[in-house]
């Protein structure tokens, strides 16, 4: 490699040597409040954090070719799915932390403590005010519904949280009942799947759509914007938490898992742990708009008026394991 | 007059490089198409049955779409502004490069913001003439025509360069005796001028066509499924075989990339006869006046408007709203390290390109025509896979250093090459040699043969033919594929994402931070930031495209620029 | 002729002027060439040729004078018809074939008609390039690719043709067959042609008119025989090779010098300078006879055809002296001469300085070669 | 001189051969140039001259045979010297200027030493372009350009000088003084210079040797004097100007034709057809005696320093005579001839034909301009 020499100190620098004073962590996760968090952890412990931001699938592979050779400690992903798939590849080792086990609920880990979930955010249904009433819809089941024709906004499948929702849904209903489903709600759009899920609630509130899946914290960040129009926008929609009734909304988590050739394992247990602190759990959620995990911390306070809610128990393990099938099901049903 | 179609033969040495160098460049393209070969379970025949179909249909218009568009902007405005005189000409000349600056998805992102249905446009009409969304048709900006249009303004300068480069060197004496022999300007266009550029403008457009095979944001901001958007979709999901059948869409579309090339060496086997004189001599351009005037002015305008004004503007004002609110240290360094990257990898690339289309001109084998012609390959693969391909040989290469240290020194060497520069900047030469060596490529088809003949007859040895002869001659084409390949460094995201050492950002980096978290409006500050990086370039572009050419006066005006410019 | 020229010239050019920059390249060239008439230009490296041509064609712009192609002016400071509208043809000096077509799509390019396929094959076999028709041009000899450029100008069937050293990549024999070929087509076809060349012997033989050119002005325009034999200045005399010069003293209306006395022309005054001119050939060897001039020769050149001496007068002149090669002369022989004093032109003396001023293509002593008897001969003359 | 030449060699080629794709190009080509010697190759168009000199040079890849340079092998089978080493000099037919140069620094190209500056100067002196040092090539005109090119070519000192028409583009005057200063200079340097030329006149004026080639092959090759005097064959003889053919039959030794007995070759067996070449200057107008052939004038060319006439002898054959200007004769005058007997050569008839086969020059007679003297009746004659 011809460039070798040029940068052969900085790459020696680069692959951070095991000192117990850092800690690495592969993050899938770019949001400029983490940054607060991690240097908030040094503060705490005097511990550096050495962050690697890509895409998680990126990431993985990267993982998976580095091997035993790898500096990671820490990998966090914004999606179950994608922690599954990362103990598919048995890159975690698994941690066993009073504190972590009894802060993070059981169906938002690992059962064996291969990784953790850090923050919760639920995949709702926002509706516009002025052409819905709250009453009209309840669960996730009906919007395939035909009075829907026309009026559904949504991304496309190839969305992890869209993956993880349909996942979900196989779990709940089986494969053919999704499937059905699935038409059902592709029948309904009101226009190809495209844009991020604010694109949505823009669309909504701009009258393109009626009702719409999003994930909370959109609309938390929304609502909490600087952006005239993006707040506008966001009181022209309601949500609603949809299968209250039943299983319970479908949420999805953030979280991380300590790779088996950590290089500092310890420092990573510290930081997971601090992470589920009440002063991380804070910054999660009033940065971020995300919902804690953990048990008795206030939601974001954009999110309070929508109220507490009921979560699927399901673990979110599924996700991984049914990725697959939903994908597969997404494309025959022509969800682009 | 006479061009000899043998010139001096390097004997092995030339083979010898250029292999090692294509090896080199094409060995993460290579590890794809054996991942190809893995098995993905029955995934690929899946996408088969139910995506492929749209993936072909809308690849192949989108590649259609901008090619012809492109073309058209493209070789139109460099004949304009080579052959004709007009108000504002010179202006024009450097200007038409400005969209260059301007990172498709980014350009994609302006004007779904400014044309959406919930955008100021739309919501102004529907306010002003209380319409609501059935009254009226707006043309849906997220389509394959908005993708279209926004690549083609985008990636036209490619071909301007290209075909105004090559008008210019041509301008010499060919057209001269096309008038003796009775012919308008517009036969005169498409009967010599055109059919001897067409050969450079084939490369500009075949960078353009590669550049839009592998284009993923812009394109899955529009909801157009492509080969691209296909493959990052299948290589992000998460289920167990997601590379590998990324890696066999990647495979198939290289299909016909690989006829792509064919064709181009094919079009250039013609390139090396041309320059029939040895006088270069400007030809004084022919002034437009009244209504033909006004006519080429907007036929130049509008191409810079689209392609540059309107999202620069939209980012500046997008900035002053609500800018990037980290700090400026952070943003500086993060200018910086886009800064170094850039300008490392894109003398690495000319560098490279510079050597080898030498080493190919002094042994023009079949097996190094070849080789040169696939080196560029991986400019055509989307960036996320090629990187992946890269990833592979350079964490195997770093295992084996690893345990070679361990067992002999008892040392461990950690990754040498994974997670760091280097690791980058391979990423980078991978994905833009193609652009390097297509420009110095067409720039050396310029030097007439004979003229290395009359150098190594007066002593100098092949390097000294290069030194003295090629350098200053092709001083423009070097400095313009430097300039291209800065430009698309800076822009550059996923090599960039996977390889950067921890903490390591680029402009790049933040700015896709920040819109994937939709957050477009903070995300325009770092656009702006990776504008004027891009604009600094072109302007440098621009001033050493209107010097003077070697073997002419100085007046810029109606300077032929040919030999020493691009295509 | 100079009546029927008038009446339907075929290449008018009117006082043209022309600069590069600061350095003036044409000045005030006047010249007319009729229908169906060649006209040859003669002139030193650099003088203009090109150029002139190049403002007839149109590819240059016209700054000063007035030109008019077949009685329709075409260019003067006002009007400006483009070149592809002035129905010319012309072969450039380096030939400018179109590299990305064969040799008979280059001859096919400028015609329109259905009748392409002959009226190519004619002109290919006219110019002897029929098994060439599909080569390249980068494939072609300098030769050929000449052959090319001339039959593709001819093609179109232009009104005036222009020909910048058409045939000077050709050896002697296809250039002898492939020129009368040519001009005799443009004669028949009625076609006005200007023709640079550098070979004296060519523009004698195959021009109607010979124009000689020097540092962008016209020095003598008129038929062959004129600007041959009687020449308007010595300059001009030696465009057609070298002349022996005789310095002589005018006595009543008669040049006397060393060779015999010349009618001098009337201007020329009792007692002034004169210089008498005699081509090499018009000095002939004869046979002994006592009131010849005697002479020792002193070098032999065999030139093929002809044979040049130099031979020393007794007061030490040398002259240079052209004959057929079938005179057998040795080196050191006594030779009688005699000269056809109807042959010589005489000049005023000084005259000759004048006109060389500012054009000498001479050689600085130092630089010629001694060994050379022409050359030498020549400068040793002067 | 050619011990002197085994001796020393500049340039020895032997048994080059050369295809480009199928077409043969050069065929089993062997010359030799002694150092201090100048070579010319005659050839008509397209027949290898420039190929065989790209070769020597080492621009194009030998395919077969055999190239030394001074005594050192340059390129055969197994070994090749590239271009930069052989210490040669080479003038593109095209010139090949650098364009991003001004004419001193392409001359300066090649030269490394100190010395450059006063060196430059003198090249630019010797070639008459001092004015022009700093312009670029783009302004100059052919023939500036070509001396430019020149002078380029000899700056390093060369021991091997490659001249592809180097003088083509110059006026006649120039061309000479520039060819004799430069062929001095080569040959004081002791220089082995091959040149190409298409003026067979220059070929024989300032050529040590003369080689004649067709279609890839050498024809003859030898001394001007050998070659033009004793061509080996009636084509080579046409190479130096068209020659008078009249056919004949051999008795006990003499070819018996019109216009009298010929000295035979003794290869020519009683009753062989024969023909006999004249050359126009051999035929002489004598006073009027009985015993001399007659002829009626036909036509009559002013060439300058020669005229030609072409001749109908009673039997209606057509003969062509050059004889100097200075021969007053009038069209349809009655005129006596003589022949310079030893002057004829004789050739067996249908060799000639053998000859030519595949190298005819000759245009098809209906093209023919039948107003042309010269070529007319060389036709005719044919
Ligand atoms: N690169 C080439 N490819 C194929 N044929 C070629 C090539 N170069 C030359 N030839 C052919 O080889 C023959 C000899 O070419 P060459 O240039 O040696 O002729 P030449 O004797 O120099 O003629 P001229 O006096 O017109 O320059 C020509 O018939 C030409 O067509
Ligand atoms: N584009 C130009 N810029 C400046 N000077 C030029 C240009 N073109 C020609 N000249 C100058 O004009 C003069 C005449 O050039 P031109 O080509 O007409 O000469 P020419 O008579 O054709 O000579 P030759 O017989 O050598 O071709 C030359 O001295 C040349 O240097
Ligand atoms: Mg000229
Ligand atoms: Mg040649």
């Amino acid at each position: 490699s011809p460039e070798a020499p040029s940068s052969d100190t900085e790459s020696q620098a680069d692959s951070a040597p095991a000192t117990d004073q850092v800690v690495n962590v592969y993050s899938a996760r770019h949001y400029d409040t983490d940054e607060k968090l991690y240097a908030a952890f040094t503060d705490a412990t005097g511990i550096d954090v050495e962050v690697t931001e890509a895409d998680s699938a990126a990431l993985l592979e990267r993982l998976a070719r580095e091997g035993d050779q790898s500096p990671a400690d820490v990998f966090v992903a914004v999606d179950a799915g994608r922690l599954a798939l990362a103990d598919s590849r048995d890159i975690f080792q698994p941690t066993d932390s009073e504190i972590l086990n009894q802060r993070v609920p059981e169906n938002l880990r690992h059962p064996d403590g291969l990784w953790f979930g850090l923050t919760k955010r639920a995949r709702v249904i926002v509706y516009a005010k002025d052409r819905v009433q709250p009453d009209e819809i309840s669960n996730y089941e009906e919007l395939a519904d035909e009075k829907w024709r026309g009026r559904v906004v949504i991304r496309s499948s190839t969305n992890i949280y869209n993956q993880s929702l349909v996942a979900a849904l196989i779990d709940a209903l089986g494969e053919e009942a999704t499937e059905a489903w699935c038409e059902g709600v592709v029948a309904n759009f009101a226009r190809t799947p495209q844009g991020g899920d604010r694109d949505q609630i823009r669309a909504i509130a701009a009258g393109e759509g009626d009702i719409g899946v999003v994930n909370t914290y959109y609309l938390g960040q929304m609502i909490a914007s600087d952006e005239e129009a993006d707040r506008e926008a966001a009181a022209k929609v309601g949500i609603i938490f949809p299968n209250q009734g039943d299983r319970g909304t479908h949420v999805n988590i953030a979280g991380a898992g300590i790779i088996k050739s950590a290089p500092n394992q310890a420092n990573a247990v510290k930081l997971l742990e601090f992470l589920t602190e009440e002063e991380a759990q804070r910054i999660f959620s009033d940065g971020n708009k995300e919902y804690p995990v953990v048990d008795g911390i206030a939601p974001p306070v954009e999110l309070e008026p929508f109220g507490s809610f009921k979560d699927d128990p399901v673990n979110a393990s599924v996700f991984g394991s049914n990725a697959q099938a939903a994908l597969e099901l997404m494309d025959r049903c022509g969800w682009r | 007059m006479k061009m000899a179609e043998r010139t001096l033969d390097g004997g092995r040495l030339p083979l010898l490089f250029i292999g090692s160098v294509t090896a080199l460049l094409v060995t993460p393209v290579l590890m794809i198409v054996l991942q190809a070969g893995a098995d993905s379970g029955d995934q690929f025949r899946h996408l088969a049955s139910t995506r492929l179909p749209d993936y072909v249909r809308n690849t192949l218009w989108l590649a259609l779409g901008v090619a012809s568009t492109t073309a058209v902007i493209g070789v139109g405005t460099a004949w304009l502004v080579t052959l004709l005189d007009f108000p504002g000409r010179s202006f024009f000349r450097w200007s038409l490069l400005l969209p260059l600056g301007i990172p498709t998805y980014l350009a994609a992102y302006a004007y779904t913001d400014l044309l959406q249905f919930s955008g100021p446009v739309q919501t102004f009409l529907r306010t002003t003439f209380e319409w609501t969304r059935d009254d009226y048709v707006f043309p849906q900006i997220r389509s394959l025509t908005g993708a279209i249009a926004i690549l083609s303004l985008a990636y036209y300068p490619y071909v301007y360069l290209a075909a105004r480069a090559a008008f210019i060197e041509q301008s010499v004496c060919v057209l001269e005796v096309g008038k003796t022999l009775g012919l308008g300007p517009w036969r005169r266009f498409f009967r010599i001028a055109l059919p001897l550029a067409w050969p450079s403008v084939f490369a500009g457009l075949s960078l353009v066509v590669m550049e839009t095979l592998a284009e993923f944001g812009a394109v899955d901001y529009f909801a157009v499924d492509t080969f691209a958007t296909g493959i990052y979709r299948t290589f992000m999901s998460p289920v167990p075989h997601a590379l590998t059948s990324a890696a066999q869409l990647s495979a198939l579309l290289l299909l016909p990339i690989l006829l792509l090339i064919a064709a181009e060496a094919f079009a250039r086997r013609r390139a090396r006869f041309f320059h029939t004189s040895v006088r270069y001599r400007a030809q004084p351009p022919e002034r437009l006046r009244g209504w033909r005037a006004a006519l080429a002015v907007t036929t130049c305008a509008v191409p810079i408007l689209l392609g540059f004004l309107v999202p620069t503007v939209f980012f500046v004002r997008a900035h002053l709203r609500s800018g990037d609110s980290s700090s400026i240290a952070a943003f500086l360094e993060r200018a910086q390290n886009s800064l170094v990257l850039a300008t490392v990898a894109s003398v690495l690339a000319v560098a490279l390109a510079l050597l080898v289309t030498f080493a190919r001109r002094l042994e023009p084998s079949w097996a190094n025509r070849f080789l040169t012609r696939i080196a560029g390959l991986g400019y055509a693969v989307p960036g996320g896979v090629i990187a992946i391909g890269v990833l592979i040989p350079l964490s195997w290469l770093d295992h084996k250093i690893g345990d070679l240290a361990d067992s002999w020194l008892g040392i461990s060497t950690g990754l040498l090459f994974t997670g760091t520069i280097v690791a980058v900047v391979y990423g980078y030469l991978t994905r833009v040699m193609a652009v390097s060596l297509n420009l110095v490529q067409a720039g050396l088809t310029r030097v007439q043969p004979s003229l290395d003949a009359a150098a190594r007859t007066l002593g100098a040895r092949p390097r000294g033919v290069l030194r003295r002869l090629h350098l200053p001659m092709l001083r423009g084409s070097l400095i313009a594929a430097g300039l291209l390949v800065f430009v698309d460094v800076i822009k550059e995201l996923p090599a960039t994402m996977i390889f950067r050492p921890a903490g390591f950002e680029t402009l790049a980096v933040r700015v896709h931070e920040l819109a994937s978290q939709e957050r477009l409006y903070e995300a325009s500050t770092g656009a702006l930031a990776i504008i004027v990086a891009g604009l600094i370039p072109v302007a440098i572009l621009a001033r050493t495209l209107d010097r003077a050419r070697p073997g002419t006066d100085t007046d810029p005006d109606d300077i032929p620029i040919g030999a020493e410019t691009v295509t | 002729m100079s009546t029927r020229r008038q009446s339907n010239p075929g290449i008018v050019v009117e006082g043209l002027s022309h600069c590069f920059g600061t350095s003036q390249v044409l000045d005030d060239i006047s010249l007319t060439v009729g229908r169906g008439e060649v006209c040859c230009l003669l002139g030193p490296s650099g003088c203009g040729k090109s150029t002139l041509l190049r403002l007839v064609a149109g590819l240059e712009k016209l700054q000063k004078g007035r030109i008019a192609i077949a009685g329709k002016e075409v260019a003067s400071q006002d009007s400006r018809v483009p070149p592809e509208k002035r129905s010319i043809g012309f072969v450039f000096q380096d030939y400018a074939l179109f590299p990305h077509l064969n040799v008979r799509a280059n001859i096919a390019f400028g015609i329109i008609s259905k009748t392409q396929a002959e009226r190519v094959d004619r002109l290919l076999e006219q110019v002897d390039m029929t098994d060439y028709a599909d080569a390249m041009p980068h494939t072609l000899s300098g030769g050929q690719q000449q052959r090319v450029a001339l039959a593709r100008a001819l093609a179109p069937g232009p009104m005036a043709m222009l020909l910048d050293e058409p045939f000077s990549g050709l050896d002697a024999q296809l250039r002898e067959e492939v020129r009368n070929v040519t001009l005799d087509v443009l004669r028949q076809a009625n076609v006005a042609t200007l023709m640079v060349t550098h070979d004296p012997h060519e523009a004698l033989v195959v021009g109607n008119q010979v124009i000689v050119m020097a540092t962008g002005r016209v020095l003598q325009m008129g038929t062959p025989m004129t600007v041959y034999n009687h020449s308007a200045s010595l300059r001009i005399a030696e465009t057609f090779g070298p002349v022996n010069r005789l310095n002589g003293v005018v006595h009543s209306g008669l040049a006397v010098t060393a060779l015999g006395v010349f009618q001098a022309p009337t201007y020329l005054s009792e007692g002034a300078a004169a210089t008498v001119a005699l081509r090499p050939e018009t000095i002939r060897i004869v046979p002994p006879h006592d009131e010849h001039v005697q002479a020792t020769v002193e070098t032999v050149t065999h030139e093929g055809t002809t044979i040049c001496l130099t031979v020393r007068l007794p007061d030490d002149t040398t002259l240079v002296i052209r004959d057929l090669a079938r005179q057998r002369v040795t080196e050191g022989e006594i030779v009688h001469l005699v000269v056809d004093d109807h042959a010589a032109m005489v000049f005023e003396r000084d005259g000759h300085n004048q006109a060389t001023k500012g054009v000498t293509t001479s050689l600085p002593p130092a630089a010629v070669p001694p060994y050379d008897p022409e050359s030498a001969s020549r400068t040793r003359l002067r």
